[in-house]
């Protein structure tokens, strides 16, 4: 096969090398998998291939001339299309309007909407987002959604190169799966696929040839054939991993929360479930389906209409219904976010104070004062247990790479002994070895007695963590499955209980 | 100087600095430039170092001004005060260390003066007497029963408050209906709104009294949108330039002189006559008159 | 599939037509002469400036920017057309064009400046409202410039219709800024810069180059505003527009354009000029003392926002039928 | 592990320092007088009301908010203070603390209005601006009130020290400021909202009411500026503090606090404070006219900031060795 992106002896440093003399080739039609442990580059080396960072040395080619283009939009000139690690939209734009952002206008510089309107159901229905309504404003949107979003808008413009930076992250496997068949369809047109991703069965389902990065080196390429999940997660951590088992982490205990009734006007209706402690309850449900918003709802992010929480501290006497986080909090609830970066971290300060944001009351000292030494001290035995790559505590946590942000998000609760702990896609962004700790860390909590609930999208996080799993559907609770013996089809056809029978009907073919 | 502060080399002239209210108002102006041109025929007598505040009503800044003033070490401060009684506390601290200081424009509070044992020699017009005969000017004009109103400066402002009681003394003189007093902070487009409201509320207006010739110019545009123009006479204050044109065009009936050009340099000959000559001159009032057409 | 982000859309007017409504009524309960043809004559006559320095207000903020050099820029803009007629015998249409261009020249150097340097808005604009108070002085020597009827056209009622040419102009400027705004590429690039100026910027917008394009907007719209202070006013007064910058932002900002960018509508600034207006107007004809107008005005601004709050939900609601 | 964020903190001061340094030399060299005692007991006595309402405007926009009326509150506060003290015949602690209890209200209010219901504080602060101004106007009745020796001692210079009370409690105001910054946790929880109002809602602080809090600290430390304007000019004046806000902003800003929140420094509004009074001290002693006043002070303001860009890459790479 003809070689379209060739890399050689590509350098790059921040405050520290990130990227050390990379050679890598990717072919017109195939799909590339590009792995490695979070920090490893992966992102650093896809922006210099699309033009939003430049390399410190080394050479590039893109279908045989040299590739150094100054700006995302060069590179996309040259055919270069990269769907970012992070989201990149305009909510107070419509979602046609964000589909067709380079080309919103006819030459008189007018909008065209009926043209837009058109193009962007076409682009929507692509990633399985037909139903939805072009001239909404993003705003609306879940985060599952503004990913796909992302894709289409990269999809749309049959690009010759398509780099996509954890796609996948939020998305459910209906949606993968519908994704898989776009890039195959794209690769039989010859273009070429950068992929990356955290998920192990996704590469071996999608992948032709895998690259893992280590440290900023690239440590092998092999055909993904030749290699197996076992194999790639040796190379990138340099070591072997032990194999955590599927589910259990002993016996749940008295309940610890009471969920009846709840709901909100819009998202989802009449939730009811009691969380045990010592118990890690799973939450299944396709994008949409209300899993962020129950969890909000529950914290008192965005207050519930309906329904109501008791909780085991007053023996479920009183009925309640936070409206604040901070009354929440009191109660002994915490909420780690789904989107880490508009709602969850302080980009621009220090990991330091991103983790002890949530713990003030512990680490006051006298007259109010923050006890330095033990926010450094607190910030560092996380940064250890989650192996947060980092330059130093201070470090400001826009510089680390995603995965690692999404680390010390998960730190600043895991800092605090809450009784409850909700996390919304914990594992997002985060690679295995990552993800195992803090599979151990939640279940460890649970150990502990604590109450644990984690939405995810991806099932084999479920089924890792998880004592139970509740599924959702449109908003309902669908099932309510033992984690040890509940198969994935049965948990898929839960997820579309709610949904119209020709779904269904779809769903069953996937 | 009040301390053992070593002194500056200096050229032995007497150093006279000139605080204005204002140097972004053509009345100020002028007042500066006969004081510069003055200044120029007598290099040899005097330096000059003029300073004004950026807005008529900050009296603070004034305040720092004068003790900027005294921290050039300057032998004179010839002072158009921003309020009567605000500025008695550090003219009076010039004083003590030894600085000439003479009041002009706007007379500081005589009790006041008085209560802290000052003397401070002032040159200047009687504000209220030169509303007063402008308001009179007009009166002539009306007739017992007719309705004015008065377009007031910034409300605080002494010489606003002068102005305005000068006009309602010639009105209630004359026995003509003040329907209004409203401020419009010495502003041409503020007054223009105020005018033209008032316009309409009282359609049987004969005259809008202003206290400044600004004021004059935004009321003038209102007479002439409302189409009253011939109906509604206006009057203003300062005899500014453009005002002159308003008066010869019969846009506007009359405004108020106060020589400007001369006031500073009243004060500043009171000053060195006090330096060289030690002498403690009296105040002396300085004419205002009224301008109509028939004096132009 | 209904389109129904556009009912939602924040320029929405319903709010602001209620507030206006309001005032209205209660300027006309309380004086017999308010509700007559001369008053709305002459807050005819009075917005024209206000209102096409709002447009360019709108815009500014759209982009997440602010300008507060418009009152003096104005001032600089009209004194230097005083100026050039008046001392400089220049005929009115060179005077303009010459005032015209001195505000582009001062929103281009804003712009340039803060796009450029990456300096905020606030500072540099803030600079400018010092630099071109200085240039008012300077030009014309902190003496008014009178014209008379020479720039009279520009502010009298034309015969038969009863607006002025320059309110005509500043409503074309309204309706043209809003389709702008709301039809063409050029309005969804501000929107997107406004909402998140680095995805505009990795998505190839030269955002420098747009926000450099706002200010100058700006700065000639401050300049046209001076050319209706100066047909209005007939006289060019270098001490004109102070704190015109507040009473700009405050209409804008009634009007629902949000001071971090993204969103905003020219047609409810519009709507926020005419209430300023009007309460100005009414409170004059009422004679309320200085103080009370104070009071009252700083109400009025924190209320009309206040309402403004239900507006959205309101409008949902009826969406929702 | 190093701390690094500590070294990299936006408050290093050097290029402040700089630019006052430069100011104070070039007018050093123009003027024989400039470089005395005599001038800077000038200005330790010009500054304090200024400097201690920086302060509260420095947290105020280090959460992200604006707080247009601190100088109408200021002299409001000033205002009640003289009429309570002249026509009242209230004793100075008693009418002091009346003041300060109305600056903390105006404040106050400030603050759960544009927390609660969510307006923007430009909007809140802007009606404010207007209705303490009344404020004032209504309790003097538009008259200046003299006070005379009964308030001097706040702004005379104590004995054996040069300085005045006014000075050190602005001082002291200034340092403690800056320790609550740095030190403490209220300082984390301000410095957390400016940045990111969401994510520091969603960790359990309670945004709104550490909002309405920093207001409140800004409606009270302009009122204490209004207790030093009154010692420094022995009179309680309706009309001052016009246009304080934007000195107060510029000097914010000058000194490296961002407008959109999230950073800032007590100490460099403070260095900004001097420039700014330095500036305008050595201009009225050079006696520039006021146009090159106003030219000189805009140019400034911008050139002030753009030096300051140029300095955290220079202290970070200082910081590097
Ligand atoms: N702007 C920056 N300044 C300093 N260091 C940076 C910057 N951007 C990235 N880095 C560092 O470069 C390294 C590689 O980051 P990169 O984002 O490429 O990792 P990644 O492989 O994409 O990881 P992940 O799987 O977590 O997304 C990280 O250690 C990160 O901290
Ligand atoms: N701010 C919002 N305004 C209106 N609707 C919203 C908003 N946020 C989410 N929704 C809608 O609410 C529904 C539930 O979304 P939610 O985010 O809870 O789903 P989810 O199961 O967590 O999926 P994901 O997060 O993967 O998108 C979706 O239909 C979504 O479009
Ligand atoms: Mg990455
Ligand atoms: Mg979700």
């Amino acid at each position: 096969m003809e070689t379209l992106l060739s890399v050689r002896g590509l350098h790059k440093a921040f405050a520290a090398p990130v990227l050390r003399g990379i050679d890598f080739t990717v072919r017109r039609g195939e799909i590339h998998a590009l792995m490695g442990s979070n920090g490893a580059g992966k992102s650093t080396l896809c922006n210099i291939i699309a033009g939003l960072l430049a390399a410190d040395a080394g050479a590039l080619t893109l279908g045989g001339r040299p590739h150094r283009p100054r700006s995302l939009r060069e590179a996309e000139a040259l055919g270069v299309r990269m769907v970012m690690q992070e989201l990149n939209l305009f909510p107070t734009l419509s979602i046609a309007e964000n589909l067709c952002f380079q080309r919103l206008g006819n030459g008189l510089g007018l909008l065209s909407r009926r043209r837009l309107a058109a193009r962007a159901e076409k682009a929507l229905a692509r990633v399985g987002l037909a139903g939805l309504n072009p001239s909404l404003p993003v705003a609306r949107l879940g985060v599952g959604q503004r990913q796909l979003l992302e894709i289409a808008r990269a999809l749309a413009d049959e690009p010759a190169l398509l780099i996509l930076d954890e796609p996948t992250a939020s998305l459910t496997d209906p949606q993968i799966h519908r994704l898989f068949g776009e890039l195959r369809r794209l690769r039989e047109a010859g273009a070429g696929i950068i992929y990356i991703s955290h998920r192990m069965d996704e590469i071996c389902q999608i992948a032709d040839r895998v690259s893992v990065l280590r440290d900023g080196e690239l440590v092998a390429t092999a055909a993904a054939a030749d290699l197996d999940s076992d194999r790639i997660v040796e190379l990138m951590a340099g070591a072997p991993l032990e194999r955590p088992a599927r589910g259990a982490s002993g016996r749940a205990g008295a309940p610890l929360l009471r969920v009846e009734g709840l709901g909100r006007d819009g998202a989802f209706a009449d939730v009811s479930f009691t969380l045990h402690a010592g118990e890690v309850l799973g939450i299944a449900g396709l994008i949409g389906a209300g899993r962020t918003e129950l969890l909000r709802a529950i914290f008192g992010a965005d207050p519930a209409d309906r329904g109501s929480l008791r909780l085991a501290t007053d023996g479920f006497a009183t009925a309640r219904r936070f409206r604040r986080p901070a009354d929440a909090m009191a109660a002994g609830i915490g909420l780690v976010v789904e989107d880490r970066r508009d709602q969850g971290l302080l980009l621009p300060l220090g990991i330091d104070r991103n983790i002890s944001l949530a713990s003030y009351r512990s680490l006051q000292g006298p007259l109010g004062l923050v006890k330095r030494s033990a926010e450094t001290a607190l910030a560092a035995r996380y940064c250890d247990a989650l192996a947060v790559r980092c330059a130093g505590t201070g470090q400001p946590v826009r510089e680390l790479s995603g995965g690692n942000q999404q680390k010390v998000l998960i730190a600043r609760w895991l800092a605090r002994d809450f009784p409850v702990l909700l996390f919304d896609e914990p594992g997002r962004g985060v690679d295995a070895s990552a993800k195992a700790r803090i599979h151990h860390l939640i279940r460890e909590a649970a150990r502990a007695g604590r109450g644990v609930v984690v939405v995810s999208s991806e099932n084999d996080e479920l089924f890792a963590v998880s004592d139970r799993i509740l599924a959702l559907s449109r908003g309902r609770v669908a099932g309510d499955f033992d984690a040890a013996t509940v198969t994935e089809e049965a948990l898929l056809a839960a997820c579309f209980r709610h949904h119209g029978r020709e779904e269904q009907n779809r769903a069953a073919t996937l | 100087g009040d301390g053992g502060e070593p002194q500056p080399e200096s050229s032995g002239k007497p150093r006279v600095a000139l605080i204005m209210k204002s140097l972004a108002n053509e009345f100020f102006i002028n007042m500066a430039a006969g004081a510069r041109a003055h200044q120029a025929e007598h290099a040899d007598r005097y330096e000059l170092i003029v300073n004004g505040i950026k807005n008529e009503s900050d009296l603070a800044q004034q305040v720092a001004l004068v003790e900027q003033m005294m921290a050039s070490q300057v032998d004179v401060i010839v002072i158009a005060p921003a309020d009567s009684q605000g500025l008695l506390p550090v003219a009076r601290r010039a004083v003590e260390q030894g600085i000439v200081v003479v009041n002009i424009d706007n007379r500081f509070d005589e009790k006041a003066l008085a209560t802290m044992d000052l003397r401070i020699p002032f040159v200047g017009p009687d504000n209220r007497e030169g509303a007063y005969r402008v308001g009179l000017a007009l009166a002539e004009t009306l007739e017992p029963g007719d309705e004015v109103a008065i377009i007031g400066g910034i409300p605080s402002a002494f010489n606003a408050r002068q102005r305005a009681a000068g006009f309602r003394d010639a009105m209630a003189e004359a026995g003509i209906a003040v329907v209004t007093e409203q401020a419009a902070d010495w502003e041409q487009a503020k007054a223009a709104t105020v005018a033209a409201a008032i316009l309409n509320e009282n359609p049987a207006l004969d005259a809008l009294l202003c206290a400044n010739d600004s004021m004059a110019l935004g009321a003038v545009a209102a007479v002439r949108q409302a189409g009253r123009r011939g109906g509604v006479s206006v009057v203003g204050f300062d005899n500014i330039s453009a005002a002159r044109g308003l008066i010869a065009g019969g846009d506007m009936f009359a405004t108020a002189e106060q020589y400007g050009h001369q006031l500073a340099v009243f004060g500043i000959e009171y000053a060195l006559q006090v330096l060289e000559e030690g002498t403690d001159p009296a105040d002396r009032k300085t004419p205002v008159d009224v301008i109509t057409a028939a004096q132009l | 599939m209904l389109p129904r982000s556009d009912i939602r859309l924040p320029w929405n007017s319903l709010g602001l037509v209620v507030v206006l409504g309001l005032l209205v009524l209660l300027f006309s309960l309380q004086s017999d002469y308010f509700f007559t043809g001369a008053t709305f004559r002459t807050l005819a006559n009075q917005i024209p400036a206000l209102t096409v320095i709002a447009v360019g207000m709108t815009y500014v903020l759209l982009v997440a920017g602010i300008d507060l050099s418009v009152g003096s820029v104005m001032a600089l803009c009209a004194a230097l057309m005083g100026v050039l007629m008046v001392d400089g015998g220049w005929p009115l249409p060179a005077a303009l064009v010459a005032g015209l261009a001195a505000g582009l020249a001062c929103g281009l150097t804003n712009g340039v400046i803060s796009a450029h340097w990456r300096i905020p808005s606030f500072v540099v604009t803030l600079g400018m409202l010092e630099i071109a108070r200085g240039g008012a002085y300077l030009v014309t020597d902190s003496q008014t410039r009178y014209l008379g009827a020479a720039v009279g056209a520009i502010g009298d009622p034309l015969p038969g219709l009863g607006l002025s040419p320059a309110l005509l102009v500043a409503l074309v400027v309204v309706a043209v800024a809003q389709f702008l705004l709301l039809r063409t590429v050029f309005g969804r690039y501000l929107v997107a810069i406004g909402t998140n100026e680095e995805a505009a910027r990795l998505s190839g917008i030269n955002t420098g180059r747009w926000k450099a394009l706002v200010f100058a907007i700006a700065g000639l719209l401050a300049a046209l505003g001076g050319v209706f202070q100066l047909g209005y006013l007939q006289s060019a007064d270098p001490n004109a527009g102070i704190g015109l910058e507040l009473s700009a932002i405050a209409a804008v900002v009634i009007g629902g354009t949000s001071l971090s960018g993204g969103r905003g509508s020219v047609v409810n600034s519009f709507l926020g000029v005419l209430i300023i207006a009007v309460m100005q107007t009414g409170l004059a004809q009422l004679g309320v003392s200085e103080p009370g107008k104070r009071i009252i005005t700083g109400a009025v601004i924190i209320i009309a926002v206040l309402l403004d709050q239900y507006r959205e939900p309101l409008a949902a609601r009826l969406a929702r039928r």
